[in-house]
């Protein structure tokens, strides 16, 4: 085909293509591997406002078509990940997306407005929805009405585009969009990892040191693929689909049920040029099917009536 | 650091639990070294889901090859005996930060236990090329998982074994050994990998003679490329404890520094 | 070992081991591949008070370990329930759990009290949590009040022990679980299947006729792991561990998480002689670890404090 | 119905896209009839997930033996040809309902379409060694595709190939086809596997011309045993339309009954 339009919107932000990295499985050490500047965006690690230690080991375990991780967000802090994280990306021409982790909305705000400043951040997403902190695997995005508070603050003290990172671990994922569309949020990430536990039956101990952990990889990417059909149904905000996507399969797949883009998390610890793989698998399924603009597939699952 | 498709050259039992895998490894510019490691996809197939990580056994630089030692443990590991010669695996590295040898250091000490041996091993290679003499307590439950150790005796190594086979290798008993070995020679240095009691040993006989260690950890890796802080220990600094990935920052650490819980 | 107690109870009922089927995954068909007597308890197929046509088909597909289903809980009704179904399992010894879905909380109250007089029914589970049916996937069960009232209809008008099926597509289990706890429940299944989605990038169309799926198998197991261990915490009522058990590695996982008893699905399927070998090789653990009784291994996971 | 593990004896490439597995099968006590079939674990792995459904081809009871012909079209049928011989392969079976033959049918006609062939060519063994005349219309995308179905020839079967390649395959040229067959042969009964258009065509001509059909279906299966109601098909009973289970009351069923949508 002549020219493929690949590029997508969240809010203000522009990406060049709907491939991006999800935070806590990308980082600056892969920069070997491939060249950034071919990626929709750059997602780092999440921040947190204070150094954070981190959970116990182990950390992560192998389960059937996924892995199970409870980092607990280590972290260095706000400072360090301006003056050090920040910066490295600066040279690439793709857009960075911060994720910001905090213990409360008021926390969520100051940080938001501060990340904001920096000059090479293009948008925010606020993981309202990691399962690891205390509360015996709770989080924000579980409370619509939190939910809703949350992103109307952030959205308060910043121009960025917001990006709120949902939980699968609710009754209603329609309820929590709803509230965060209404807060003013410009995209939805569809979704963290769905909250999970494994048992070593020989130790008899969790295998996880924090006990429980999220579960992610291609196990949850139907449960994932139903979040995101369910999103699309009552919003028209742009949905970013994160959860198993290992393939440009997968990709299209989550586009199908309604995604705008789609974040990869895990897939690159198998397979860490995944990223590239996938956008050239979704640029020939285009191809064959005579797709010239990529936004034309959003949603377009054939349901009967 | 990079994805690497090897071809294998051989995948053969040499023990009971251990097997040897040698590769193809022209492609590998990067220089490998020893304590390093890659991260292996060991099936094809969707399941074992994760890589598991092999420290390199042995590097020919003349004939292009690398080798690995490993334990067939579970999922992966018995996965990885079915592979036979011809066939490629994706290997990801070379990773991590290796062993140095300190220039002055003309006598070392090496103590590993079990799979630990595989990860000295590279390094007793190289000592051996750059003429240092080396010393290693091989340590492990059966005579037979020292098979695989052998290749140390012929690169020039003087080995000594001790087993739970037979009753040798309580942590005191090797204590003994090492107490004895700092006495009938110059040792300049301690390495040490695959058992944390053991670890703990030569940390304290280390301290005790003032000689630098270096020891090599294992911990369960998401990622292996230090982006997911899956791997993390604690290190001793001056500014307190620190939280390092073993990936990245490791596997291989300053002996002194490392927290062994 | 001398001799390992295996024998389990829920509320009156005695089940001689703790290994059943999951219903809907299991049929009087599968008679000639082993002795039913061996069983812990018989749980057929979900009844409806009225035939039910089921679901368009493709009604099943596979997914990355595990497959997703949307019968629609076909049925002929109950009346030919009780004469036809119900009269195969007599000449068994091994107590019968006849599971029950229903349109309202009435119907499950009807049900029930009909289906308690069968002289060869010693259980019922009431299937508070099937996904398939109408109202995009909810249940009963996602609404703890409405759980409560079922429950406590229900055990009004019948003696029996009475499980009630739980749905994992919840933000708390713990408060649905304490619900029919306190409607009077005298044992809770944990759980039903995930709901789910996939799609076929080439015709587009979702892979079940009916959209929405259930997903079962090992890819749901480490989420119901930790649902079980979540339930086990609030409750001391027994619990049906149910969701992706294929070995008796997982069936004793689900126990230490909590479960008194396991019911096993999909892997009817994929080994029809599971049951049988997870009863071996649970008898296999407690002989290597010198457990003379099941019950003793119950929530025995060793968690960190 | 058990669990069968048997042993491939071969497992061969016939033609582009279609491979035969022959299986020692004398563990199989019970009579397995044409149209039946076997719910058949493609690898050993735990993926594919669930087991795939695959209709016997053909039965040597003298050599006890069992055959397959299967097109390779997704993950499962993939694996499948990386079985080799002396491996065993772990089959459900025998299931479902087959073919019955009439015992006044001495000409029969078979009209099959792509993978519907195999199903078929089990019947036509049977009905060759009762001595019943068989007519077969074979219909594929391409003449290799039809390479799989010499083995009918073989037997003697009156086979006519249609193709996508040849352009005759078309549904109106596969009417003319069979009306001129029917002129030409006293055809007792009809029988079909493979495709939905072509099935509706005979359902059409088999009432017309008063003739009993029999129809192999095809569904998506969860457990293939009869409990999972996920494989069901309509029927047209004298109580109206039923839905009936593909691999219980199937998957062959009465031509005239089924409702094809
Ligand atoms: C830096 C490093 C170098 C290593 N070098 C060698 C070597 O040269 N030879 C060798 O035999 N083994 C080595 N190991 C250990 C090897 O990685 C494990 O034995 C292997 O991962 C076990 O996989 P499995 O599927 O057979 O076992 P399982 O126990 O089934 O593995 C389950 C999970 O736990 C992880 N796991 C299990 N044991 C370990 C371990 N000791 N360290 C890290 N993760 C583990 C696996 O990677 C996998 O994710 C090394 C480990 C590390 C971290
Ligand atoms: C009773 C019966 C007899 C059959 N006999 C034969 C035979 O003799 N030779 C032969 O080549 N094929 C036969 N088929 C079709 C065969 O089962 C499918 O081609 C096979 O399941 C495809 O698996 P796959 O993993 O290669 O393809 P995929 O398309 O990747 O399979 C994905 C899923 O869809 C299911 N599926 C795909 N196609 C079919 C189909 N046509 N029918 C039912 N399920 C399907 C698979 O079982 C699997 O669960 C028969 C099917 C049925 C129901
Ligand atoms: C090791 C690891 C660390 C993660 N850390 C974060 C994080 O810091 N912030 C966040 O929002 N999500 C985090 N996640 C979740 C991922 O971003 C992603 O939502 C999830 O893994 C599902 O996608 P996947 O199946 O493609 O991995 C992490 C996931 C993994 C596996
Ligand atoms: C094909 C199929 C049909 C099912 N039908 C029912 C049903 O009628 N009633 C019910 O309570 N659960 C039903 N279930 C859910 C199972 O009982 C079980 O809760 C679920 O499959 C998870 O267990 P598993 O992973 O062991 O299969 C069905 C599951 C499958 C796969
Ligand atoms: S394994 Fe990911 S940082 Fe070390
Ligand atoms: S596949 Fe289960 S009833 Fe036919």
């Amino acid at each position: 085909m002549e020219s493929l339009k690949l590029d997508v919107k969240i809010g203000e932000l522009k990406l060049k293509n709907p491939i991006m990295p999800a935070s806590g499985a990308f980082g600056f050490e892969m920069e070997s591997l491939f060249d950034f500047n071919q990626l929709g965006a750059i997602v780092p690690k999440s921040i947190t406002k204070y150094p954070r230690g981190g959970n116990a080991t182990p950390r992560v375990c192998e389960v059937t078509g996924g892995m199970l991780n409870s980092i607990g967000i280590q972290s260095k802090g706000l400072p360090y990940y301006l003056k050090n994280i920040l910066p490295q990306y600066e040279q690439y021409n793709t857009p960075l997306i911060a994720s910001i982790s905090a213990d409360s909305v008021d926390e969520f705000a100051e940080m938001s407005e501060i990340i904001s400043k920096e000059k090479c951040v293009s948008g925010i997403e606020l993981n309202i929805s990691c399962p690891n902190l205390e509360g015996d695997g709770k989080a924000f995005g579980m409370d619509a009405e939190l939910s809703y508070q949350l992103i109307k603050k952030v959205k308060a003290v910043t121009n960025q585009s917001i990006i709120a990172k949902l939980t699968p671990n609710v009754t209603s994922i329609q309820e929590i969009a709803l509230a965060c569309e209404n807060g003013g949020a410009d995209g939805l990430n569809v979704a963290n990892t769905m909250l999970a536990m494994a048992i070593d039956i020989h130790t008899r101990k969790p295998k996880i040191g924090n006990v429980l952990g999220g579960i992610s990889g291609p196990a949850i990417k139907p449960i994932i693929v139903r979040l995101i059909h369910q999103v699309r149904k009552v919003t028209e905000i742009p949905i970013i689909g994160c959860g198993g996507v290992m393939n440009w399969e997968d990709a299209i797949e989550m586009i199908l049920a309604g995604a705008n883009a789609i974040q990869v998390g895990t897939a690159n610890f198998i397979n860490p040029l995944s990223m590239m793989e996938i956008l050239e698998g979704i640029k020939r399924y285009m191809t064959t099917y005579q797709i010239e603009d990529i936004n034309d597939l959003v949603g377009k699952t054939d349901i009967p009536v | 650091m990079k994805v690497n498709k090897l071809e294998v050259l051989s995948n053969v039992q040499v023990s009971e639990r251990y097997w040897h895998m040698k590769l193809e490894a022209s492609s590998i510019l990067e220089p490998v070294k020893p304590g390093q490691f890659f991260n292996i996809k060991c099936a094809e197939a969707d399941s074992p889901f994760l890589r598991r990580p092999f420290s390199i056994y042995r590097m020919n630089k003349a004939e292009k090859t690398i080798e690995f030692l490993y334990l067939m443990k579970g999922q992966g590991t018995f996965k990885l005996t079915d592979v036979v010669a011809g066939e490629k695996v994706d290997m990801l590295g070379p990773l991590g930060e290796g062993f140095t040898l300190g220039k002055t250091w003309d006598t070392v000490l090496l103590l590993a236990r079990g799979v630990g041996i595989a990860t000295l091993a590279a390094l007793a290679q190289e000592a051996v090329e750059k003429h240092v003499k080396c010393i290693a307590i091989l340590s492990a439950r059966t005579n037979n998982d020292l098979l695989a150790a052998e290749m140390l005796q012929g690169l020039g190594v003087q080995v000594i074994k001790v087993t739970e086979e037979d009753g040798t290798s309580d942590v005191s008993n090797v204590h003994r050994l090492i107490e004895q070995l700092l006495i009938e020679n110059d040792i300049k240095a301690t390495f040490t990998c695959g058992s944390k009691r053991l670890s703990k040993l030569l940390q304290k006989i280390s301290k005790n003679h003032g000689l630098p260690g270096q020891i090599a950890l294992e911990e369960h890796m998401g990622c292996a490329m230090g982006v997911c802080y899956a791997c993390v220990c604690d290190i001793k600094e001056e500014n307190g404890i620190n939280s390092v990935r073993v990936c990245k920052e490791g596997p291989v650490f300053n002996l002194e520094k490392v927290v062994l819980g």
